[in-house]
């Protein structure tokens, strides 16, 4: 009923030929893992200085996503990025687990608008379960917020490079990976809601996560695959928590391959051409010209 | 690890009763109980206690558009399920049947027309399709109805009706968030207004994107709209709801909206908002359509997947 | 020992000439008087249709400001003012007695970019005994927000038309005021507080208000000689209040010639424009070249 | 009507106890007693209890910039009185009586200096000079110091220490408001960064405008930073205030500022802040001034009011 492009058809194959299922749930595994390093862990590996800007100028100051100024190969660029917290549980509550509230994302709308204004790059660094889904966040327009900081990254001229380096998760994830190159990690998993929340959604089932992951491919081969990123980056074998600094030094080589690229670009046509990219997001068919509407209707 | 299923809205994510979804014309709040043509002509507005039922796209658009002026573009884009996704049905299933339910290609239906004379990109989401969820074909169609605006040099008015993301398309679906806020922002490059209509309900992944970023957002009255959804909320967070979370009167009170408008003076209140924002517009850069005569609704149905897609 | 310009000497003797005093406190009590006309007097009186926009996006809407779309004289246009509550006690908490918070200032950006974005022109009205000074208010960042609001307001590029209608109280009025011109009817008030503070402060007892507002000149007349404003809007004779009818149009005529005027530059041009007439704003004088700091130095 | 004495901060609206004013070397916190020259070497910090005494702003530009770096701009501007205002004492024998106090001409300094190597503009504000309130004099020399990192390419960092507008200025001092904040865009405009610190206290129409603008905003230990002073919103709403309203470390915990930086650590941070920032600057477009050999304290107030107003 569909008539579908060549596209679909060497998706579809590609992701039956390739048997991938194991890795999905290492990837999910691998992508949580509580000894990955985190945005702060990048941070320290890239910048030979970085200085956390602090607060949304309205109403708090957001622990779950970080932002600031670094020097990233001696050229000043801004950073954002979640955090989730290490160690201690005081401390992954302080993070709220990665999961932002408001406050964090108009903390990184502020920094991508300093970016702007002082022509320095943007670096993400995206690694939540998603955005925090209380009361309080929702009244405060956590809707809103994700909105305008996906609308903020649309708009800036300067060179927007993001990497998903743990979970990539829902709208609170892409908020921050409005990139002109948007990188992946090996075993990091992007997707528009948990495996969890996905099984428990159509399996009625949250146990049935797996399942839900094998269905819906948040691996970055996948994202890859349907042009969603633009490269995936290795990890020491094993995962990136089991050499930070190697796991560190393979995304500082794809970062700056990429940010060379964009910096190419007068400031103009990068804004237009991250836009045209995201533009020809999606994956459709079209109608087949003998099914008619009316034989539909006909049919109720 | 906190894992948390967060984010998205669906279908059966409304907390209030479902009798609505068992006897689509018996209202939920009061069971009044109404004839289907009574119903229509009511606007899906409950006549005992205000209660708007859910309206689907091209009944919107008949509820909006001046009579016979609005022409559908990209109607024969459909959904092509890439990743062969499969849970306890196939999303192709899923597709034709709700395309044979509703005779809809997907969730959106877009085109322009005329308001109260004033001419419109007109973007209209149908909740009956998968819960109005939004995937490749509506982050495409919205991006159509975009260019359309521009093209003409029109405002574009969004109604939204969504559950959010589909998930079936998962990435690709995640990404219409930017692809449809993006396309917001070639109307504001092009200094055109946007006016966004939130109604029962406008969730996850839509009012988190184009939906919340009206130079004008409206909301039908008690339209849910929130990012997560209340069981979601409730569930992670064990917080008490307040008895309006996420409902459309909260959203005025806190500042998310700028105004709640019955249903039945949301054509009179868009035909001014068009007016009011005329003077503004640029001069359109290419002659408008000729305005065909209106079609039945029969005809137009008939007519409608033999259109080919017209991207302005 | 200081020395001071000759406009400095003129500004001088044309006060001490004037012997303005009890008009000075006649245009505060009229400035306050509870029938004077308010923004959405002047909205209804002057705009063929208006649209109010509600919220800001973050936390509320807040009522002691109004903001919409209007159409005036055929032309959409954004109107941004303050606005007391009339008649009721109710009404008037609800208003807040004309007091803003930051939502209020928040909502006022919104419309100020809706304009710049849109390419309607901005008319403000200013009334307003000052920002509420609440805890909360303090909490989410009054300061602030009255600082982005005039920052909003200096970078807008369409026309910027501002009237002062009442009272013109501190920072909170003047971020609505920031205009291409400042108009001031005949009995309004525009300080840098209240005369009431005023005298709290420096004489010590709230009660001096009145010698308070002799000294400091909060007249419109006092205002066009310093340069604050460009033009007096005449009155009906006896204070706006006697005849709504007449001191709307009188306005209109005033905000329609100003209109006209800066409708004629260019967008950038009319920004900057805008600055520079901020920046010739102050009087002030050199010091005398045999006043040395070290002579002075000596003394302590 | 409610009429309200809103906005204004003042010398006297400090509500901490007043022993600093009457022994301006003893610790108002501790009351640990310091000679002068010690609190000068302590950076005016207490060492038992870490309280930070107001610094002028002479001896904060000596805090702060690199020995001798500092080249004043604008220093022969002065405060004309053209109200000629009469309270309980007239504002010029004010202003006079300031000046004899402080050996400022003003409550701000500015220029340009260096910060470990780094160069930048600089307005420095003098708490002691008739609270550091702003009226025109203060407006136009940050209108002066942005002009100057415009000129020079550099960085501008203001450090606040303010009650408010100046009241003797009326609708003049209010007007400064605009100016400065105008002086910032330029800055932008310039896509040079803006550094604001805001020391005890900063409050008024000076955390309303320029000082709430940082690219980056630091504040000291316990600084207030509140629009409206304490007393006025104790009164006015009779709300009980939280112990640490408006305080440094709760406008930290409220989002309005980066980080609270204790002064020992403050020009290393600003210092840290101008290298990073460093690679953004476009290269100067006036040559730099010439580096003056570093004159004593002395020297530098003998020859303060000779130099004349330069703008870059
Ligand atoms: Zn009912
Ligand atoms: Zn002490």
């Amino acid at each position: 009923m569909v008539r579908v492009t060549d596209e679909v058809r060497r998706l579809r194959r590609r992701f039956q030929e390739r048997g991938e299922e194991s890795q999905i749930w290492d990837a999910v595994l691998l992508a949580r893992h509580t000894s990955r390093p985190y945005t702060l862990d990048y941070v320290g590996g890239l910048f030979s200085d970085f200085y956390e800007l602090h607060g949304d100028r309205a109403f708090a100051d957001d622990p779950a996503i970080v932002a600031g100024i670094g020097t990233y190969h001696g050229r000043p660029v801004v950073c954002v990025g979640n955090q989730k917290g290490r160690d201690t549980v005081e401390e992954r509550i302080r993070r709220n687990f990665g999961m932002a509230r408001p406050e964090g994302y108009r903390k990184a709308i502020r920094a991508f608008e300093l970016a702007d204004r002082l022509g320095f790059p943007v670096l993400t660094f995206v690694d939540t379960p998603g955005a925090y889904p209380g009361v309080g966040a929702e009244e405060r327009g956590q809707a809103g917020m994700i909105a305008s900081s996906i609308l903020a990254m649309a708009r800036l001229e300067v060179p927007v490079i993001a990497t998903v380096i743990g979970e990539g998760g829902s709208g609170g994830a892409l908020a921050l990976a409005v990139g002109d190159r948007v990188l992946m990690q090996e075993n990091a998993i992007y997707s528009v809601i948990s495996p969890e929340g996905c099984a428990s959604i159509l399996w009625k089932d949250a146990a049935q996560a797996r399942k839900a992951a094998y269905a819906f491919r948040p691996t970055a081969a996948s994202c890859l695959d349907l042009g969603v990123i633009d490269a995936v980056v290795a990890e020491p074998s094993g995962g990136a928590h089991k050499d930070h600094e190697r796991a560190i030094r393979l995304v500082d080589v794809a970062i700056s391959a990429a940010l060379d690229e964009v910096l190419a670009l007068a400031p103009r046509d990068r804004r237009l051409a991250r836009r045209a990219k995201f533009r020809r997001m999606g994956v459709w068919g079209t109608a087949e010209p003998d099914t008619t509407a009316s034989g539909l209707a006909a049919e109720r | 690890m906190a894992e948390i299923s967060v984010n998205i809205q669906r279908d059966g994510d409304d907390p209030r009763p479902t009798t609505a979804r068992k006897d689509p014309n018996t209202c939920p709040t009061c069971r009044s109980h109404y004839r289907a043509d009574e119903l229509v002509a009511l606007l899906r507005v409950c006549r005992q206690c205000g209660h708007h039922f859910v309206v689907g796209a091209r009944e919107r658009i008949a509820q909006l558009c001046d009579p016979g002026s609005f022409v559908e573009h990209a109607a024969d884009l459909r959904s092509a399920d890439p990743l062969a996704f499969i849970d306890l049905k196939a999303y192709a299933d899923r597709l034709t049947d709700a395309e044979l339910a509703t005779g809809l290609g997907d969730a959106i239906t877009v085109g322009v027309g005329t308001i109260g004379g004033s001419p419109t990109a007109l973007a209209v989401m149908d909740f009956g399709f998968l819960g109005g969820s939004m995937g490749s074909v509506v982050g495409e169609k919205l991006a159509v109805a975009s260019d359309l605006a521009v093209a003409r040099g029109v405002p574009l008015i969004a109604v939204a009706a969504s559950g959010g993301a589909r998930m079936q398309e998962n990435i690709l679906a995640l990404m219409q968030m930017a692809k449809t806020v993006m396309a917001i922002d070639q109307l504001r490059d092009a200094r055109l207004p946007f006016i966004s209509v939130c109604t029962h309900p406008t969730t996850g992944g839509v009012i988190a994107s184009f939906a919340a970023l009206g130079d004008v957002t409206l909301a039908e009255p008690d339209a849910l709209m929130s990012f997560a959804g209340p069981r979601v909320v409730q569930d992670t967070t064990k917080e008490r709801l307040p008895d309006d979370f996420g409902r459309s009167h909260a959203n005025l009170r806190l500042g998310h909206v700028d105004a709640v408008v019955p249903r039945s003076e949301l054509a009179a209140t868009l035909a001014r908002l068009l007016r009011l924002f005329a003077g503004s517009i640029p001069e359109p850069v290419v002659p408008a359509p000729p305005r065909a005569a209106p079609p039945s609704l029969g005809q137009r149905l008939a007519s409608l997947f033999r259109r080919g897609a017209s991207r302005g």
